[in-house]
């Protein structure tokens, strides 16, 4: 039999990170690969935008819908319509809230709190457990700034003397990372011992902003963030930060592979989580040359 | 006669400054904040010099507040006319991207003109769909700031572009004269907009057309013209403001820079005392209203003010400046004040 | 004698310590037409507000029959029984005449508009005054006479035992003023105190019973009508003699010798807008056009000025076909245009007297060769002496003038430019009849050096002591022309008459 | 290639995915008449989101309790923004900036994070339809959205306090002096705004079965310009609410269209969205023209 071409419409969030567009590439190029008919929406990061995008797919009747969800509640609704026209739903990158998990097929994703986890138990195994911290937090509310932030502060609660001294948002830009930086330096100076970013673009604005002001990033202070894009290495090869856990965007394979399944009614781990994996100084090189994004 | 014969008088002179004066009270505004600051935060003042330049949280202030300061002034000119430029934020991500593409490829001073160039042009583009187009400002510009930043993304190719160009590294991150060289920039700006509005015609032929451009246009007044100009002007800064930005962190980050910028410049420039309908315009203020913003986003830094909640207190702040800029609420507390005195 | 209705007394109103009023005062009484009288800026329009509730007095006491009263706002003076028709026309130029005619009193039923039965009451309304017009046509595209005719039709169609017309008659024409009188009358009959003020002198020895005559501010006092002969009436006013302006016409009618054609135009026409017409202004020559209101006076002005740009016809200026599609293009011919609508169509109201009045100036010069600020000075100065314009100084902003002092900034800003030819379309609309003189002898001098002069006026005297020749116009269309002796206001009237026929 | 894209589904989609926005719009229509701008309509919306989820989720209140709570705050919001604007004679693009950023705190305060509203009654709302025929039905969202338009067009055309909106954007200081209660007006507005955009909120919670401090960033642009396009001038005093609906559905046709597509990619969009608005703006000005010419 000669298998129908598939139609799969994904909802992506946006552009607005280097991260986010190496994720839309994954998923592109794997849909090339595999002579998928990807129908692509960029919510604008909105999720009505999104959830808008969903309702085209369904009324269009794709086969399969792939989400990268913008938050992680507002779902159902427009799940529940999905499932009523027998599409199933392929989640990405992050999860969902909701009450029936059958609203979708599967999750493959990380787990943000144990990204922030992993940041905060590599930090505190670097600085043997004593650091005045400045945590950059992502935009207000997002997902990822919640969760990192929360697996952070798990992450450091074993260590007393592991303080954060100062928490703002940077908006996960790398200008608000050194506006932000640049201000708490002015107010704490030599006290700080270490930065935590949600993400490489505000601990390379950090970076910036400790350089401005005297100090050695990666020496004097401690930088610690997630994420993992290039950038990210090409610091940690010129020892100015010391740490990302990678945040992997590519998840293009396997979001097919799951689509395909569900296509012939294969029954789907609810979740998926793609191991995260940290990174430092020492294997930085090694890696830098392979990274795309 | 009618003639005013308390003109002469000083505290006459005083009370009518408190009366219309449009600077003070941006100015009374910015000073309580720095008094706020001072009390709650000491580090706040503190200035040293390191490596031959001032360096200090009022340093960043200017620094960090150039970006809204060039927005302001072009935007002021804009307001003036009546009218308004949404899409500044979206120019700075083209100048800043088309400059971090070029500077490998061309001379600097190549890239820098040819981004500036277009910052320019897609300014003139706004100007003709609203002075020959009748085209809605508010609309027009709406246009270009979604189409503006898909532009700078497509050139970009989403990716953040990163460079170490010393002279364009400089522009946003140098110093002279012991200050950022941004503030160089920001008041060569400034000055240079003064002088060509005030020592020209120019600033009287935009308050005409704001006030009342079918007046204006039967004086003679080529009305679409000057607001192609006020728009193509309005590029040139959001230009300037997007180098800064790209400078200033080294790397072209197309989908982000300058995003809601545009809201803080009108903001900028209504807080310093140029009415949203055109007319009266102060450069200066909306300089001033810019810097009140900068320092209110530091102040909330320095207090530690959870990010999510930081909102209400700038709504706070917002409001209250708002207020002192109200004749009629200055006299109602006044009076108020006046009445609990006379009742003790 | 009748009671008194509506009664001021020793009110006083300062704007940024000017005194507008210092020991104003007013006595109405019932079924009477009250004339209140006084130069450019002596303080009426603002004892209006003040009767009004637009302004609250610094000083001084408002009583109305018998009791005394403070109306904080128009609506309050509205429901106390004051109706007033404000000197600068205020309407909503974006709503249609009917609806600004019943704005605030809609027939309505369960809340909502009664649209037909609203069109219905704004034509009553309009009929009374003998106007027929479309009430769905918004009214910033009507005239500034039917403006002023709706903005009665409003003020009479509010139940109100007292009716205050601030310069009710500036831009309308004979007919329309007879007709007004014609209602001011009945309803004084009918017991209603009406306030009126205007600057023709006829009018008020016309209509009024009472004269009150105000004079920087002050109240100089109250006359019966009948007893108060016009130079002495003027004298009160002015607070000095004043020599009559008959001698003027004399002058131009010795002094009208064949000379150069400046300005000329071929069957200028515009669709829906204005039949062919031809005219011919020679340099040095005071051409004017007379008609009724909606005659197309002001039409001809704006299609020669490039407002109205004309589909048909040409426009010769020196002998050359030139072509004007802007203002700016006018201009740049040596046109000036100084309109009747000055509201909407002249003041730049949050500048300066100084800045208003060089605007056009700087406007010709280009933007960037700034006219000096000291010759900015000298100008604003020469012409606040000139023309006598009541401002503070040169520095005030014009919306704080009265209505005839801002007329004369602006008929300022078009003399300063020395144009070879100025079109004033109704120039001495809210002029007092000190400055009216001053103007008349200004434009004779200004002929004498060799400008021409397109003067629309709806005062007819006016027009006749002016102009050297009349162009009449009716429906759009010219219909005869009268020079030299023939001009007459009796044989004006008649070419508009013979025309019915 | 747009196969499926006119068929009657899609256009109930049409009015159910900008429930919202239309809602909101029709509260700003009123708004820009007068003279004004509201900026906070985003973040009342997304404040009235978490209050309400908050109210259902963690404090088990009535939805119908919860959602008339939310209203009486937005339009008491609006009311104290337009007293502000009124009593102080403050700009309005200042003063709702204010409460745009008051409202946009105080959801955070509320909740952080976003929630989800598991009640019977709001599955029951979302998935309510009424069937038009075919495969067209609307959704509890579209109805809300007719039924305000509807009141909408009858508050602003055929009430004397509609005319007294126009007067006032007509004109202030015309509208002063022939007596319209400029005071109630003003602040009625905002306080309509206000409801509005509250109302545009509990749509938003009905629509995504959830409450989100987050939403609506960016939200007041997009209202201010579907109600420009609809004609009405910046300036106060022109347009119609019927321009509105038309400019909602336009914008939110050009924004639907082009997700529809689903070729382009991010950056193209935005550019493809840019054009369209331009072309259609363009077409607009064309024939406003020509008809101004025709009369
Ligand atoms: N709002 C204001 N602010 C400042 N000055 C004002 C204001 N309103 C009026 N004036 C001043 O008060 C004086 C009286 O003005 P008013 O309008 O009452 O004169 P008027 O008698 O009506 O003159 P006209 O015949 O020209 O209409 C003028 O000198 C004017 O400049
Ligand atoms: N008395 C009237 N009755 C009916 N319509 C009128 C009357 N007066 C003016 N109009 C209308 O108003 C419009 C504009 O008139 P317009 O101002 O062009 O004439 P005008 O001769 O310049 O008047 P004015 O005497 O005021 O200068 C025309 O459409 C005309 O039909
Ligand atoms: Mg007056
Ligand atoms: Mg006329």
């Amino acid at each position: 039999v000669i298998a129908k071409q598939l139609t799969v419409g994904f909802a992506q969030v946006g552009a607005e990170s280097a991260w986010r567009t190496a994720e839309t590439d994954s998923i592109k190029n794997e849909a090339a690969k595999r002579n998928v008919n990807l129908k692509f929406s960029d919510a604008q990061g909105k999720q009505e935008n999104q959830i808008k995008a969903v309702r085209g797919f369904i009324a269009q009747g794709v086969d399969a819908i792939i989400i990268a969800p913008v938050v992680e509640t507002g779902w159902e609704p427009v799940l529940r319509e999905a499932k009523r026209s027998k599409i199933p739903v392929v989640l990405v990158d992050r999860g969902i809230k909701v009450s029936d998990d059958s609203l979708y097929a599967t999750l493959i994703a990380s787990d943000f709190v144990s990204e922030g986890r992993m940041a905060a138990e590599w930090l505190a195994k670097k600085v043997n457990g004593k650091a005045n911290i400045v945590e950059l937090q992502g935009t207000p509310g997002a997902a990822p700034a919640i969760d990192r932030k929360k697996g952070f502060e798990e992450g450091i609660k074993e260590h007393p003397e592991m303080k954060i001294i100062a928490s703002q948002s940077g908006d996960f830009r790398r200008s608000g990372g050194k506006e932000v930086m640049e201000a708490l330096l002015k107010k704490y100076g030599n006290e700080v011992t270490a930065v935590y970013a949600h993400n490489d673009d505000m601990a390379l604005g950090a970076i910036q902003a400790l350089e401005e002001a005297g100090k050695k990033p990666g020496t004097d202070v401690v930088v610690v963030s997630v994420d993992g894009v290039k950038g990210a290495f090409e610091a940690m090869v010129n020892s100015k930060l010391n740490c990302t856990v990678e945040c992997n965007p590519l998840l293009g394979p396997l979001a097919f592979d799951a689509v395909e399944k569900a296509k012939q009614g294969e029954k789907l781990p609810k979740k998926t989580i793609v191991p995260d994996k940290t990174y430092d100084q020492s294997g930085a090189k090694d890696v830098i040359a392979s990274r795309q994004y | 006669m009618l003639l005013p014969s308390t003109m002469n008088d000083p505290l006459a002179k005083l009370k009518s400054l408190f009366q219309g004066g449009s600077l003070l009270w941006p100015v009374v505004g910015l000073t309580l904040l720095f008094g706020f600051n001072a009390v709650f935060s000491p580090s706040f003042f503190h200035l040293e010099v390191r490596d031959g330049h001032l360096y200090g949280t009022l340093v960043d202030i200017l620094n960090q507040g150039s970006k809204v300061m060039l927005l302001a002034i072009g935007m002021t000119l804009i307001i003036a006319t009546g009218g308004v430029d949404l899409s500044v934020g979206s120019l700075m991500a083209i100048a800043g991207a088309v400059a971090a593409l070029m500077v490998t490829k061309i001379s600097f001073a190549a890239a820098v003109a040819l981004s500036l160039g277009l910052a320019t042009v897609a300014g003139v583009c706004n100007g003709i769909l609203i002075g020959y187009g009748g085209i809605q400002p508010i609309i027009a510009t709406l246009i270009l700031m979604v189409a503006g930043r898909g532009l700078a993304m497509l050139l970009t190719g989403g990716q953040i572009i990163t460079f170490e160009h010393p002279a364009f590294v400089f522009i946003g991150n140098g110093h002279f004269l012991g200050l950022p060289f941004t503030v160089t920039i920001v008041l060569f700006v400034l000055c240079f907009t003064l002088l060509a509005t005030r020592k020209t015609a120019i600033g009287l032929f935009l308050e005409s057309v704001g006030d009342n451009e079918k007046a204006a246009r039967f004086c003679g007044i080529n009305a679409s013209l000057v607001k192609v100009m006020v728009y193509a002007y309005s590029g040139l800064c959001a230009g300037v403001a997007g180098l800064i930005a790209t400078s200033n962190i080294k790397a072209a980050d197309s989908s982000r820079v300058g995003e809601f910028m545009e809201l803080d410049a009108i903001f900028a420039v209504v807080v310093g005392g140029t009415p949203l309908t055109g007319g009266r315009f102060s450069l200066v203020g909306s300089v001033i209203g810019a810097l009140l913003i900068q320092t209110l986003t530091v102040t909330m830094y320095n207090l530690g003010v959870e990010p999510s909640v930081a909102p209400v207190p700038k709504a706070i702040v917002i409001v209250a400046v708002c207020l002192m800029q109200s004749g009629r609420f200055r006299t109602h507390m006044l009076s108020f004040f006046g009445k609990r005195r006379v009742a003790t | 004698m009748s009671a008194s209705v509506l009664r001021a007394q020793n009110v006083v109103k300062a704007f940024q310590g000017v005194k507008a009023l210092d020991g104003a005062g007013l006595d109405l009484r019932e079924a009477e037409i009250h004339a209140l009288m006084g130069e450019n800026g002596a303080g009426k329009s603002t004892l209006i507000k003040v009767l009004t509730g637009v302004h609250k007095p610094d000083a001084g006491g408002i009583e109305m029959a018998g009791r005394a009263i403070s109306p904080g706002s128009t609506r309050e003076a509205e429901a106390a029984g004051i109706s007033t028709v404000y000197q600068e026309v205020n309407l909503i130029p974006t709503l249609s005449i009917a609806d600004n005619i019943l704005l605030g009193r809609q027939p309505r039923t369960f809340g909502l508009l009664r649209k037909k039965a609203l069109k219905k009451r704004a034509e009553a309304a309009l009929a009374r005054l003998g106007l027929k017009l479309d009430v769905g046509q918004t009214v910033g595209s009507c005239s500034m006479a039917v403006q002023q005719m709706v903005a009665i039709a409003r003020a009479l169609d509010i139940q109100a035992k007292v009716l205050i017309l601030d310069e009710p008659t500036s831009s309308l024409d004979e007919r329309e003023v007879e007709f007004l009188f014609g209602i001011m009358r009945k309803l004084r009959d009918e017991g209603m105190a009406i306030l009126f003020v205007t600057h023709f002198l006829d009018q008020v020895y016309a209509v009024s019973d009472r004269i009150t005559v105000l004079r920087n501010g002050k109240l100089v006092g109250e006359y019966l009508a009948a007893d108060l002969p016009r130079l002495k009436l003027i004298g009160a006013m002015l607070g000095r003699e004043f020599e009559e302006m008959e001698h003027l016409k004399e002058e131009t009618a010795h002094s009208a010798p064949a000379r150069k054609v400046f300005l000329e135009t071929v069957n200028l026409s515009k669709r829906g807008l204005m039949n062919p017409v031809s005219l011919s202004i020679a340099e040095g020559e005071v051409l004017g056009l007379a008609g009724l209101l909606g005659s197309g006076r002001t039409e001809i002005a704006k299609m020669l000025f490039g407002i109205a740009v004309p589909d048909k016809g040409e426009i010769r200026i020196q002998g050359k076909q030139a072509t004007i599609k802007s203002a700016r293009q006018a201009v740049q011919h040596g046109l000036a245009f100084c309109s009747e609508d000055r509201k909407s169509e002249g003041l730049i109201p949050h500048l300066s007297v100084r800045e208003n009045l060089i605007l056009a100036m700087q406007a010709s010069r280009g933007p960037l060769r700034l006219l000096p600020r000291k010759e900015q000075d000298r100008l604003a100065e020469h012409y606040i002496r000139a023309l006598n314009i009541k401002t503070p100084n040169a520095e005030a902003l014009i919306q704080n003038l009265s209505g005839g002092n801002q007329q004369k900034v602006l008929l300022a800003r078009w003399l300063s430019m020395q144009p070879k030819l100025i079109i004033l379309d109704e120039p001495t609309r809210g002029i007092d009849v000190g400055a009216k003189a001053e103007i008349e002898k200004l434009v004779h001098s200004l002929r004498a050096q060799g400008m021409s002069v397109l003067f629309i006026s709806s005062d007819m005297e006016e027009i006749v002591r002016t102009c050297q020749r009349v162009a009449v116009l009716r429906d759009r269309k010219k219909i005869g022309e009268l020079s030299g002796a023939d001009i007459q206001v009796n044989r004006i009237m008649n070419v508009i008459a013979q025309h019915d026929e | 290639m747009y196969e499926g894209f006119f068929s009657g589904r899609v256009v109930g989609n049409l009015f159910g995915d900008n429930a919202s926005l239309g809602i909101a719009a029709v509260g700003m229509t009123l708004v820009i008449l007068s003279g004004g701008i509201d900026l906070s309509v985003g973040s009342v919306l997304a404040f009235s989101t978490v209050f309400i989820a908050t109210l259902v989720q963690q404090k088990g209140v009535n939805p119908m309790i919860a959602i008339g709570l939310a209203l009486m705050v937005g339009t008491a919001l609006g009311a104290f923004m337009g007293f502000l604007i009124n009593r102080y004679d403050l700009p309005p693009f200042l003063v709702t900036l204010g409460g745009m950023f008051l409202a946009r705190g105080m959801g955070f305060v509320i909740s952080k994070e976003s929630l989800g509203i598991e009640n019977p009654l709001y599955n029951k709302l979302t998935d309510f339809l009424v069937p038009l025929g075919g495969k067209a039905s609307l959704s509890v969202p579209a109805l809300i959205f007719l039924a305000i338009f509807l009141v909408g067009i009858l508050v602003t055309h055929y009430t004397p306090y509609g005319r007294n909106v126009y007067a006032l954007g007509g004109s202030e200081p015309s509208a002063r002096l022939m007596g319209v209660p400029i005071g109630t007006t003003k602040v009625a507005v905002y306080a309509i705004s206000g409801f509005c955009s509250a109302l545009a909120g509990a749509v938003m919670t009905i629509f995504t079965g959830s409450g989100n401090p987050t939403l609506g960033v960016g939200f007041e642009l997009d209202v201010i310009a579907s109600v420009v396009i609809g004609g009405t001038l910046l300036t106060g005093g022109v347009g119609s609410q019927l321009g509105t609906l038309a400019g909602v559905l336009i914008f939110g046709t050009i924004n639907t269209a082009l997700t529809f597509d689903g070729r382009l990619n991010s950056y193209w969009l935005r550019i493809a969205i840019g054009g369209l608005l331009l072309a259609f703006i363009l077409f607009q000005r064309f024939l406003t023209r020509t008809s101004a010419l025709a009369r």
